[in-house]
C-alpha cells in the first residue's frame, strides 16, 4: 500500500497558497500528515481492559483528564472518561487495530480507525502561543498548559486537539490535530493569523 | 460569557459547550399509556426557572460528555455542576 | 509654521518630530504626540463641530474620553473613520480630518436655521406631529433622515485586518493612572499574572495632566519608574491604547486595542485593531473620574471647556487654549487650572466660585487672582467662540441669582465636580450608589470578583488613589493565591492639603424660569437642555428611564459620560429628592464605541465559517465544478462542460448514470461507527423501523424522528459485525444526529453498552452508479465477488479497490446499480482517479448534487430538509411501513396525537404537468381553485421539481392536503411570477417503480 | 386627552412648553378592577385599550413592575412585517399590520411607522426554495411579497455585497414593501396614553407577585403595592410568562432566552430598507437618528438577565459585515438584550387557561413587536368574550397536546 499515492488533507490548501514561506521568524507551521489515528473506547474503571490495552501499546492509558501517555511508538491522549486517541507512526494503525481487536475481544470496547480523518500541524516559533491565543479560549500559559497535557478545544471555528510538546513546562511547540475536512480552513486561519509574525505570512510546510 | 466547569475537563469557555435544555426531564417509560396532555407536558412544558435552574450542557468541543449545571438564570452565577445520574443539589420542589 | 497657542516648552509632545495635518481642507502644523484636538487648539481652532439637532457651533470641551462635542471624520474612502472624537485621534503626518454633519461648512452651516425653530422642537416633538395626512410619514421621514447622523460610512470594503486575542490573567487592572499603576505593580510583585490596560497613549493617567510630585519626584518621572518596574516583571503585561470596553459574566471582559490608528495607514503589517477577550480571576478598576460641566445658558459655546481639560492641554500638550480666561467652579479642583493658566502666561480674569470663601480662594487671592465667591457664570457671549461671560451673585443655597456683571474672556474653564467612571463596575452587574458628601455616584457592593481603586471609587486625592491602588493590587493578587495580601513596600507619600467641600450646583439659575432662558445644555452632544428635562417631567416622562428615552439624554455617542449625572440630579431636584433615589440608567457595553470588525475578529469571507472540503475536492475544482453550500460543506453541484448550462450539464450527468456509469463524491455523508452488545437495542429505539435483527453484512434504511414525531434524519445503517454497525446520516444533519444520539445514550439510557465514534472524515466515499458500475469496479477490485448473488443489493463487503482497503456498500440513492466505495480519505483522490481511469471506456461521468437530486426525485426518494420542513411525519410521506408496531421508538407517541392522525394532513405525492416540457416552480403553492378569492385556500406546495432527461418529461414532488387519496386528480400550482399550472397528482415514484434496476 | 398636532406644538411653544399635560396619569391602584392586565408592554397596553374601546369593559388596570415599555417593547429592533409562511400566522400578523397602518392617527401619536420595505435574504439553494414558497403563500393569503434577484437587491441596497466571494453569497431575497419599522418607545407611550384616555389605570412600579384563585377561578393578584381584586386577569409578560404561570401553578411550553440587539453610532443615511438574514442570524436597519440598528439570533441558553452572550454578538456582527463589508469600520455604541419567551414552534400562545378567568398571551419570542396591535385586539376579545377570536384560535395551549404546531421555524427561520 505504501506505493499508493496518499494525499494530505492540506494538499488543497497548499495548492491555493504560496507554499514555502514557512519558517517565518515568529511562527513555524509544519504539517505531519498520514500519521495513524485510532479512536479507542472502553471502561477506564475496568483494570482488565486497561491491562489489555497496555499489553498492546506498552504504555498505560492516561486516566487523568486531558493528559497524554507516550509510549515508544504511540501517544495516547485522554479524550473523555472512556475515550482515547492513539497517535501512531504512519501505517502503524493497521497492526495496532488488529492487536487491539484481539486483545479486547472479550471486552466491551471499541477501537476505530480514524487515520484518514485527521491531520496534524505543529506550531512552533517564538509567537506560537499568541498565534493560538487568537483563536483559542484555553489558557495556554505554561502554568496551566504544559507538556504531558492535551486538550480538545476550538481553534478559530474548528474543533482541535492541542498537545503541548517539548520538555520542561514551557512547551516549545504545539501539535494541533484537526479533522480532515476542516484542515483547509485551519490552514487559512493559521496563515491569516500568523501574517503579522513574519514576512508575507507563514505557510504550512 | 460563561466559564463552565466540565466535571471532567475543568473550567472552560462557554464557546466549547452546547446547551441542551432543562435537566431531569425523564422520558416516560410507557408513552403509549399517556394522554395527549401528559405527553405534551413531557415534550414541551418546562419550569423555565427564574433563579436556580437545573440544566443540561454538553462539552461539545471537549470531552463530548453531557452533564448538569445549577445556574442562576438572573445573575448567571453557576452554583454547581454534577454528572448525569447524580442527584440534583439541595431540595428540589 | 507657527502654532500660536503652543507653549515654548513643556508637554509630552515630541518637538523633534513636527508634522502637518489637514482639518476641513486647511493644513496645520503640530507635533508627534499631539491629538487632533491639541493640534487644533495649538493653532487656535476652537470651532470644530455642529450639534446634532440645532447645528449649534461646538468646540472642544475636554482633552480625553470625556470629550463630547468634537466628533470628526478622519480620512476618506474605504479607510475613512466616522465619528471619531478629536481628543482621541492621535496625529500622524498627513492625517486629514473634517467636521461632520455640516453643510456647507462648519463655519457657515445652513442647517443652523434649525436653531431658530428650536422652540418648535421640544423633546419628543416628532411624536406629536408629522401625522397628516395619514400614511405620509414616509415623506416626512425622508426629509428628516437626511438631517440624521453624524459621520459617513466608508465607501468600500475595509482594507485592514482585525483579530481577537484570548487571554487569561490573575489580575486585570483597567486604567493606568496612579491607582492602576500602583495596583498592577503590587499585584505583579507577588508573581501573579497581571495585565494593565489603559486607553491612552501611555500610562500615567491624570498624573500626566498635572504638576504634582510623588516621593519628591515630578509625577511624570514617578510614572516612568513604575512603568520600568512593571516591564521588569515577566508575568506583567502593559497595554496602551487599549480600552476595556465591556464587562460580562464570569469576569469576562472585552478590550479594544487600537494598534495602528496612530500610524499612517499601511505602515504596520499587523491588524489595525485587536479585541482582547480577557478571562480575569480578579479585576481592579482604576479608571479614574471625569469632570462634570456646569449647566448654565449657552454653556455649549466654543471656548467653554472643562477645567481639567485646560490643565491637560497645558501640561500634556503644551497648548494654551485661551489667553484671557475665567474659571467657574463649585469645587476645589479648578483652582489648580487657574494656577496652571497663570503659570502658562494666560490672563486669569477671575475665579468664579459658587461657594463662600474658603481655603482655596484665600490661596488664589494670595497669588493675586480675583476670586468671586458665591457667584456664578449665568450666560456667555459669543457664538462661534466666546467673547465673555455674564455673572450674577448666587444666594447662599445656590437657588437664585441677583445683580449683574460681565467679564471679557476667550476661555471659560468650568468644573462642576467629578464623576467616577463607574461604568465597568456597573456593567459587571453591580449598582453604583450615590455619595452625597462627594456629590457623585460611587461603586456599590461588588457582585463579581472586582474592586475599584482611586478616582473611580470617588477618591480624588492622590494620596488616597495611591493607597487604594497598592492595597487593591495586593488584595486582588492574594485572592488568586499570590502574596499574602499585605503591601510589599511602604506607600509613597505625596504632599496634599485639606480642601473645602464641593457644593452641588446642578442648574445655574439665570433669574427666569428654566424654560424661558437660553439653552442650558445638559447633554450637548444630543442637544438636550435642562428645560427639555423639565418638559419631559411635566408630560409625565418623569423617571430617569423615561427622561433618557424622551429627551435622548445620554443616548449619543458619549453615552452620557459628560451629562448624565447632571441630568439625574436635575430630575432629582424636580422630584424633591436626591440623585441616589433616582438612580442611574443602565450602563451597558461598550464603554467607548468598538469597531464592528474588531468584535467580529476580522473573520470574514472564507474565515466567516469553515469551508469543509472532501478529500476529492481539488479534483472537482480542477474539473471546473460549481459548488453548492450544504451546511459547512462545499459539495460539487455540477460539472459543466465548456459552454454548457446547468440544465444541459445535469441532463448529461443524469443520463450517464441511467445509461452507463456516473460517479458521485459522497464523502460528506455523516458516518457513525457504533459498537457494543446493545448497539441493536439502541438503533431499534432511535429508528422508527425494526433494527434488532439486521443480518451481518447487510444494510437497512432507517428513519429518525424527533420526539415531536417529525422526520429529523434518514440514512442507511450497515451491520458490519456481531456488535458492530455503521450509521449513515445526511450531510447537513450529521453533527446534530451525533449529539442527539449521545444525548440519549448518556443521559437517558446510560445502561446500554455501546460506543459511537464519528468517522465521517476518515472515509472518502466514491459512489459508482449506473448499469456499468459493476464493470468498472471489477477492474479495480479482485478480492470481492461483485456478482448479484454473492453481493446483493443492500449488502456490504470489504476488499481492496485500486489497491486500497475498502468498504463497499451496495446502497443506492439513484435507483441504479450502485457501489459506494469507502476508503481511508488519504487515498480518496487516488481511488477516485483510478475509478475514472477504469471507467473511461464507459464514458464514466462525474455528477454533482443537482443531478443526484434529479435522480433521486425520479425515484421518489425524499430529501430531508427539502421535501420535509420539520412538520412532516413518515405517515405524511407514505412510509407507514417504516414504523415499527411492536416497539417504542423516539417520536412514536407523538404520531398518535389527534392532529397527526388526521386524513387531511399534507401528504407526499408526485406531480405531473400536462405539458411534459413545463417544469413546476419549486415553492409553488398548490390550490384547488386558482381563481378563488384571496385569501385563497392552499393545499400545499411543490418541494422538488426537475426536468427528467431519462423520462423525457418534467417531474415534481410536493406536499398536498389529503394527497394520498387524490391520486389522478388535477390541482393547480401558482407562482409569484404569475404562472398558474395544472398538474396531476401521481405516485411519487416515477422511474423504475419496482426497483429492478438497483437490484441487478 | 390633549390632542397632539403641529398646532398644539406651536401653541405650546408660545408658552415655553410649560403647559403640556401629562401624557398619561399616574394613578394609584384601586382595590379592584373588572380586568387586570399584568405587563405594561405594548401587548398589555393594547389589550387594555381595546378592552375598553371595543368591548366596553368597565374598569381595567395595567400593572407594570417597572416602567411602561421597559420590557421587550422597549428593547426590540422594531421590525414590522406580516410575510409569515403558515396561514394561521400570516392571518394574525397581516391583521396586525393593517391595524398598524391606521394606528398613528387612531391614537394620535406618531409611531413613525415607516413602511420602507423589508428584505429577507437567501444564501443557499434551499433558502431560495423556502423564500419562494413563502412568497407564494403570502400572495395567496393576500399579503404583498416579491422576489428579488441579487441584482435587484443591489440596486435597492447599494451598500450590500452580492458578490459570490462571500462565504454564503446572497442568492435572492423576498421583499415585503409594506414591511418596515416603527418607533418602539412611541408605541409604548402612544398606547399608554390611548389606554389612559379611555379610562384605563396604567400603573407602573407595581409588580405582580401572586395570582389568587378560589375554586379554580381567579380572584385577584398580589402585588408589590398590595392585593388587587380582579374578575379576570390577563398575563402579557413576555419573557416573564413562565414566572407568572408558576404563580398560577402551571408550566408553559416556554423557555426564556436573551435576545440581543445593538446600535452603531449615528451615521448619515446609508440603508433605507430593513435587511434580515435567517441563515446567518442577523438583521439590520437604520433608524431615523442614523444609528445602524442590528439584532442577532436568540442566545443558546436560558436567561432572564437582559444581557446576552458576547459569543452570539460576535457572530452576528461578523454576519453583518459579510453582508455589508462597508460597515466593517463602523463602531458599536451600545448593546443590550431582552428576555424573550420562546415557544417550540416559534408561535405565540393566546388564550384561556385551565384556571377560570386567567388568560395568557405569551410566547411571541423574538417577533411579537410587529403584532402588538393585533395581539391586543384578539386578546381583548378573548378576555371580554371568554373565548378566542377566530384569529387566535389556532394559538391556544391545546395545540401542544393535539400536535397542531404552527412551525414557523420550518421555512421562516428566526421570526423577528
Ligand atoms: C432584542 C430584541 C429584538 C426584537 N426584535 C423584534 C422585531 O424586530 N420585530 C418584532 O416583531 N419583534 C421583535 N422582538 C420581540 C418583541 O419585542 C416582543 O415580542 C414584544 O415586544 C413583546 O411585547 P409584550 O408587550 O408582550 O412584552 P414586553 O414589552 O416585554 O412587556 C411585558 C411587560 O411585563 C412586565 N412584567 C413582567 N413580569 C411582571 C410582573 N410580575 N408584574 C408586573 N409586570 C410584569 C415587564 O416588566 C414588561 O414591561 C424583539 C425582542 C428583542 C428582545
Ligand atoms: N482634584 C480633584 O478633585 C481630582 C479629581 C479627580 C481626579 N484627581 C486626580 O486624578 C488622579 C486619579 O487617579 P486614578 O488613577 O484614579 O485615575 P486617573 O484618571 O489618573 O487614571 C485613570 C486611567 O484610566 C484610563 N481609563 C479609563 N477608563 C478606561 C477603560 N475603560 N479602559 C482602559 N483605560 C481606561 C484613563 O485613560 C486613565 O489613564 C489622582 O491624581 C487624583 O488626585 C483629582
Ligand atoms: C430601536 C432602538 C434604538 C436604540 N437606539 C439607541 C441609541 O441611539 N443610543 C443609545 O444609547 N441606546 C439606544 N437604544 C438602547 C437603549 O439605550 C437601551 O439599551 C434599551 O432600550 C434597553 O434598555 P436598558 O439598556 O436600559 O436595559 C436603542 C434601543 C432600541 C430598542
Ligand atoms: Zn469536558
Amino acid at each position: 500500500m505504501s506505493d499508493l499515492r496518499q494525499e494530505s488533507p492540506l494538499a488543497g490548501f497548499r495548492s491555493n497558497t504560496a507554499a514555502g514561506e514557512a519558517g517565518s521568524p515568529g511562527v513555524i507551521l509544519t504539517e505531519r500528515p498520514f500519521l495513524g489515528y485510532v479512536n479507542l473506547r472502553g471502561d477506564a474503571g475496568d483494570a482488565t481492559f486497561l491491562a489489555a490495552v497496555e499489553g498492546v501499546l506498552r504504555v498505560a492509558l492516561p486516566l487523568d483528564p486531558n493528559t497524554i501517555a507516550e509510549g515508544e511508538d504511540v501517544t495516547a491522549c485522554w479524550m473523555g472518561p472512556d475515550e482515547w486517541l492513539l497517535i501512531l507512526p504512519p501505517g502503524a494503525q493497521t497492526r495496532a487495530l488488529a492487536a487491539l481487536g484481539e486483545a479486547l475481544a472479550a471486552h466491551h470496547a471499541s477501537a476505530v480507525d480514524t487515520t484518514g480523518g485527521y491531520t496534524l500541524v505543529n506550531v512552533a516559533g517564538a509567537r506560537r502561543r499568541e498565534l493560538l491565543a487568537k483563536g483559542c479560549t484555553l489558557d495556554l500559559h505554561p502554568r496551566s498548559f504544559s507538556p504531558g497535557q492535551c486538550a480538545q478545544t476550538n481553534l478559530g471555528k474548528a474543533g482541535v486537539l492541542l498537545i503541548p510538546r517539548g520538555d520542561g513546562s514551557d512547551a516549545q511547540s504545539f501539535d494541533v490535530i484537526v479533522r480532515r475536512s476542516f484542515a483547509d480552513y485551519l490552514g487559512l486561519w493559521l496563515q491569516h493569523s500568523a501574517r503579522e509574525y513574519g514576512g508575507a505570512g507563514a505557510a504550512v510546510s | 460569557m460563561l466559564l463552565i466547569e466540565c466535571p471532567w475537563c475543568g473550567p472552560r469557555d462557554e464557546s466549547e459547550f452546547a446547551y441542551s435544555g432543562e435537566a431531569h426531564i425523564v422520558r416516560p417509560l410507557t408513552p403509549e399509556e399517556l394522554t395527549d396532555e401528559e405527553w405534551a407536558d413531557y415534550l414541551f412544558c418546562r419550569r423555565n426557572t427564574r433563579g436556580d435552574h437545573l440544566e443540561q450542557w454538553c462539552h461539545a468541543s471537549g470531552c463530548r460528555r453531557y452533564f448538569n449545571v445549577q445556574r442562576d438564570t438572573v445573575t448567571y452565577r453557576i452554583k454547581s455542576v454534577y454528572k448525569p445520574g447524580e442527584p440534583p443539589p439541595g431540595d428540589r420542589p | 509654521m507657527s502654532q500660536p497657542h503652543r507653549l515654548a516648552e513643556g508637554g509630552r509632545i515630541d518637538r523633534k518630530r513636527p508634522l502637518t495635518f489637514t482639518f476641513n481642507g486647511r493644513v496645520y502644523p503640530a507635533f508627534r504626540g499631539d491629538t487632533l484636538a491639541s493640534g487644533l487648539l495649538a493653532n487656535g481652532v476652537h470651532l470644530v463641530a455642529r450639534s446634532l439637532k440645532y447645528h449649534r457651533p461646538r468646540g472642544i470641551v475636554g482633552a480625553g474620553v470625556e470629550e463630547s462635542n468634537a466628533l470628526v471624520q478622519v480620512g476618506e474612502g474605504a479607510r475613512s473613520l466616522p465619528n471619531l472624537v478629536a481628543t482621541q485621534v492621535e496625529l500622524y503626518d498627513g492625517l486629514s480630518a473634517r467636521s461632520v454633519n455640516v453643510f456647507p461648512s462648519v463655519g457657515f452651516d445652513l442647517r443652523a436655521v434649525n436653531g431658530w425653530f428650536a422652540r418648535l422642537m421640544p423633546p419628543g416633538f416628532y411624536y406629536k406631529t408629522f401625522m397628516w395626512p395619514a400614511g405620509s410619514w414616509r415623506q416626512y421621514e425622508h426629509q428628516i433622515r437626511k438631517a440624521a447622523g453624524f459621520g459617513v460610512v466608508p465607501t468600500g470594503a475595509d482594507p485592514d485586518d482585525y483579530d481577537h486575542m484570548n487571554v487569561h490573567c490573575d489580575v486585570l487592572v483597567a486604567g493606568a493612572g496612579p491607582a492602576g499603576l500602583a495596583a498592577a505593580l503590587e499585584a505583579g510583585r507577588t508573581g501573579a499574572r497581571v495585565i494593565l490596560m489603559d486607553e491612552r497613549t501611555e500610562p500615567g493617567g491624570a498624573l500626566l495632566a498635572g504638576s504634582g510630585r510623588i516621593e519628591g519626584l515630578p509625577a511624570g518621572r514617578w510614572v516612568n519608574r513604575m512603568v520600568e518596574e512593571l516591564a521588569s516583571l515577566p508575568e506583567v503585561q502593559v497595554l496602551a491604547r487599549t480600552t476595556v470596553a465591556g464587562y460580562y459574566e464570569h469576569n469576562f471582559l472585552l478590550a479594544l486595542e487600537r494598534r495602528t490608528d496612530h500610524l499612517a495607514p499601511g505602515s504596520d503589517p499587523g491588524p489595525r485593531q485587536r479585541l482582547w477577550r480577557i478571562r480575569a480571576k480578579q479585576v481592579v478598576l482604576a479608571t479614574g473620574a471625569i469632570e462634570r460641566p456646569l449647566v448654565f445658558c449657552n454653556n455649549d459655546r466654543p471656548g467653554v471647556m472643562l477645567a481639567s481639560g485646560v490643565s491637560e492641554y497645558i501640561h500634556r500638550y503644551a497648548v494654551l487654549p485661551g489667553s484671557r480666561a475665567v474659571v467657574f467652579t463649585n469645587n476645589d479642583s479648578a483652582y489648580q487650572t487657574a494656577f496652571d493658566l497663570l503659570d502658562a502666561g494666560a490672563q486669569v480674569e477671575a475665579i468664579v466660585d459658587s461657594r463662600p470663601a474658603g481655603q482655596r480662594s484665600a490661596e488664589a487671592r494670595e497669588r493675586g487672582l480675583q476670586v468671586m465667591n458665591r457667584h456664578a457664570v449665568v450666560d456667555v457671549r459669543g457664538a462661534k467662540r466666546i467673547r465673555g461671560v455674564r455673572l450674577m451673585a448666587l444666594s447662599a443655597d445656590g437657588g437664585s441669582v441677583s445683580g449683574k456683571g460681565r467679564l471679557a474672556c476667550d476661555l471659560l474653564a468650568v468644573s462642576g465636580g467629578w464623576s467616577p467612571t463607574v461604568q465597568l463596575h456597573a456593567q459587571s452587574g453591580a449598582r453604583p450608589a450615590y455619595d452625597a458628601r462627594k456629590v457623585c455616584f460611587v461603586p456599590g457592593p461588588s457582585v463579581q470578583a472586582e474592586r475599584s481603586a482611586g478616582a473611580c471609587r470617588g477618591s480624588f486625592d492622590l494620596q488616597a488613589c495611591l493607597t487604594e491602588g497598592f492595597r487593591a493590587g495586593a488584595a486582588a493578587a492574594h485572592a488568586t493565591g499570590h502574596g499574602d495580601g499585605g503591601l510589599s513596600r511602604p506607600i509613597p507619600s505625596v504632599e496634599g492639603r485639606e480642601g473645602d467641600p464641593i457644593q452641588p450646583l446642578w442648574i445655574v439659575p439665570a433669574g427666569k424660569p428654566v424654560s424661558r432662558v437660553p439653552k442650558q445644555f445638559v447633554d450637548p452632544l444630543m442637544d438636550v437642555s435642562a428645560a427639555d428635562i423639565l418638559t419631559a417631567v411635566r408630560e409625565g416622562y418623569d423617571s430617569i428611564e423615561y427622561v433618557k428615552r424622551y429627551t435622548n439624554l445620554g443616548m449619543g455617542p458619549d453615552q452620557g459620560r459628560l451629562g448624565n449625572v447632571n441630568g439625574i440630579a436635575i430630575l432629582a431636584d424636580q422630584h424633591g429628592t436626591d440623585p441616589g433615589s433616582i438612580g442611574t440608567t443602565t450602563f451597558r457595553p461598550m464603554y467607548t464605541p468598538v469597531t464592528f470588525a474588531a468584535l467580529s475578529g476580522g473573520e470574514q469571507k472564507e474565515l466567516f465559517d469553515p469551508v469543509r472540503k472532501t478529500a476529492i475536492h481539488e479534483w472537482h475544482v480542477e474539473q471546473g465544478a460549481l459548488f453548492e453550500n450544504v451546511g459547512q460543506w462545499k459539495r460539487a453541484w455540477y460539472f459543466p462542460w465548456p459552454g454548457e448550462s446547468l440544465d444541459e450539464a445535469v441532463d448529461r450527468e443524469c443520463l450517464a448514470v441511467r445509461r452507463s456509469v456516473g460517479v458521485l463524491d459522497a464523502s460528506t455523508l455523516g458516518k457513525i461507527d457504533i459498537q457494543g452488545p446493545d448497539a441493536n437495542v439502541f438503533l431499534n429505539r432511535v429508528y422508527t423501523n425494526p433494527f434488532m435483527k439486521v443480518p451481518i453484512g447487510r444494510c437497512r434504511y432507517g428513519l429518525m424522528l424527533d420526539e415531536n414525531g417529525m422526520l429529523m434524519d434518514d440514512g442507511v445503517t450497515a451491520r458490519l459485525g456481531e456488535d458492530h454497525y455503521l450509521m449513515h446520516t445526511t450531510t447537513g444533519g450529521a453533527a446534530h444526529v451525533m449529539s442527539w444520539l449521545e444525548l440519549w445514550l448518556q443521559t437517558e439510557w446510560p445502561e446500554l453498552k455501546l460506543y459511537m465514534t464519528s468517522v465521517t472524515d476518515h472515509w472518502a466515499t466514491v459512489s459508482l452508479c449506473g448499469p456499468n458500475s459493476r464493470r468498472v469496479l471489477r477492474k479495480l477490485c479482485s478480492d470481492v465477488d461483485l456478482s448479484r448473488e454473492s453481493f446483493p443489493f443492500m449488502a456490504v463487503r470489504e476488499g481492496a479497490v485500486a489497491g486500497v482497503p475498502a468498504r463497499i456498500f451496495r446502497i443506492s440513492f439513484t435507483g441504479e446499480l450502485t457501489y459506494e466505495v469507502n476508503v481511508n480519505a488519504n487515498f480518496g483522490r487516488h481511488v477516485w482517479e483510478a475509478v475514472f481511469d477504469a471507467g473511461e471506456e464507459y464514458g464514466i461521468t462525474p455528477f454533482g448534487t443537482e443531478a443526484m437530486h434529479v435522480l433521486r426525485a425520479e425515484k421518489g426518494y425524499v430529501i430531508v430538509g427539502q421535501d420535509t420542513d420539520g412538520s412532516v411525519t413518515p405517515v405524511d410521506l407514505g412510509m407507514e411501513r417504516m414504523l415499527g408496531r411492536k416497539k417504542d421508538f423516539l417520536g412514536k407517541r407523538s404520531l398518535f396525537r389527534s392532529y397527526l392522525v388526521r386524513k387531511d394532513r399534507k401528504q407526499f405525492v408526485g406531480l405531473l404537468t400536462e405539458d411534459p416540457k413545463e417544469v413546476l416552480p419549486e415553492g409553488g403553492q398548490i390550490v384547488d381553485d386558482p381563481s378563488a378569492p384571496l385569501p385563497r385556500p392552499m393545499l400545499g406546495h411543490v418541494t422538488s421539481s426537475y426536468y427528467s432527461a431519462a423520462l423525457e418529461r418534467s417531474i415534481a414532488l410536493g406536499l398536498v392536503k389529503g394527497g394520498h387519496g387524490r391520486t389522478g386528480e388535477t390541482v393547480h400550482i401558482q407562482n409569484f411570477d404569475g404562472r398558474t399550472i395544472a398538474a396531476r397528482i401521481a405516485d411519487p415514484v416515477f422511474y423504475d417503480p419496482k426497483g429492478e434496476r438497483q437490484n441487478v | 386627552m390633549q390632542k397632539y398636532s403641529f398646532l398644539s406644538l406651536a401653541r405650546n411653544a408660545l408658552t415655553y412648553h410649560e403647559n403640556w399635560q401629562r401624557a398619561w396619569r399616574s394613578p394609584d391602584p384601586k382595590p379592584g378592577y373588572d380586568v387586570v392586565i399584568v405587563g405594561g408592554g405594548g401587548h398589555g397596553l393594547a389589550t387594555a385599550y381595546y378592552l375598553v374601546k371595543e368591548h366596553r369593559v368597565g374598569s381595567v388596570a395595567v400593572l407594570e413592575k417597572g416602567y411602561v415599555g421597559g420590557g421587550n417593547t422597549g428593547r426590540n429592533t422594531e421590525i414590522v412585517r406580516s410575510n409569515y409562511l403558515w396561514d394561521e400566522a400570516a392571518h394574525i400578523y397581516e391583521f396586525s399590520l393593517k391595524l398598524w397602518e391606521g394606528l398613528t392617527q387612531q391614537i394620535n401619536f406618531n409611531l413613525m411607522f415607516s413602511q420602507r420595505g423589508l428584505l429577507s435574504l437567501g444564501h443557499t439553494l434551499q433558502d431560495l426554495r423556502d423564500i419562494q414558497r413563502r412568497i407564494n403563500a403570502n400572495l395567496l393569503n393576500g399579503i404583498d411579497s416579491e422576489f428579488l434577484t441579487p441584482e435587484q437587491i443591489k440596486e435597492m441596497v447599494p451598500a450590500i455585497d452580492v458578490s459570490p466571494r462571500a462565504r454564503y453569497p446572497i442568492l435572492g431575497a423576498s421583499l415585503q414593501r409594506r414591511g418596515g419599522t416603527a418607533r418602539h418607545d412611541a408605541l409604548a407611550w402612544g398606547l399608554a396614553r390611548a389606554a389612559d384616555s379611555v379610562g384605563v389605570d396604567v400603573i407602573h412600579n407595581c409588580e405582580v407577585t401572586g395570582i389568587r384563585r378560589e375554586g379554580g377561578a381567579v380572584t385577584g393578584v398580589d402585588t408589590s403595592r398590595g392585593f388587587i381584586k380582579a374578575g379576570k386577569v390577563g398575563c402579557v409578560t413576555a419573557g416573564n410568562s413562565g414566572v407568572l404561570a408558576s404563580m398560577a401553578g402551571m408550566r408553559l411550553p416556554l423557555e426564556s432566552r436573551p435576545l440581543q440587539a445593538w446600535v452603531s453610532q449615528p451615521l448619515k443615511p446609508i440603508l433605507d430598507v430593513v435587511v434580515m438574514s435567517n441563515a446567518v442570524h442577523a438583521y439590520i436597519s437604520q433608524t431615523d437618528r442614523g444609528e445602524l440598528l442590528c439584532g442577532a439570533g436568540v442566545d443558546s441558553y436560558n436567561g432572564y438577565g437582559q444581557r446576552g452572550s458576547p459569543a452570539t454578538l460576535e457572530h452576528a456582527i461578523a454576519a453583518i459585515i459579510e453582508m455589508f463589508p462597508r460597515f466593517s469600520r463602523v463602531r458599536m455604541l451600545r448593546q443590550w438584550a431582552g428576555t424573550v419567551d420562546t415557544c417550540p414552534d416559534a408561535c405565540p400562545i393566546i388564550g384561556l387557561t385551565p384556571v377560570k378567568g386567567l388568560y395568557f398571551n405569551c410566547g411571541w419570542g423574538t417577533g411579537g413587536y410587529k403584532s402588538t396591535p393585533g395581539s391586543g385586539w384578539v386578546f381583548a376579545y378573548t378576555i371580554a368574550q371568554n373565548r378566542p377570536h377566530r384569529l387566535n384560535e389556532p394559538f391556544s395551549l391545546e395545540r401542544f397536546a393535539t400536535g397542531h404546531l404552527i412551525d414557523e421555524h420550518g421555512a421562516a427561520g428566526v421570526a423577528h
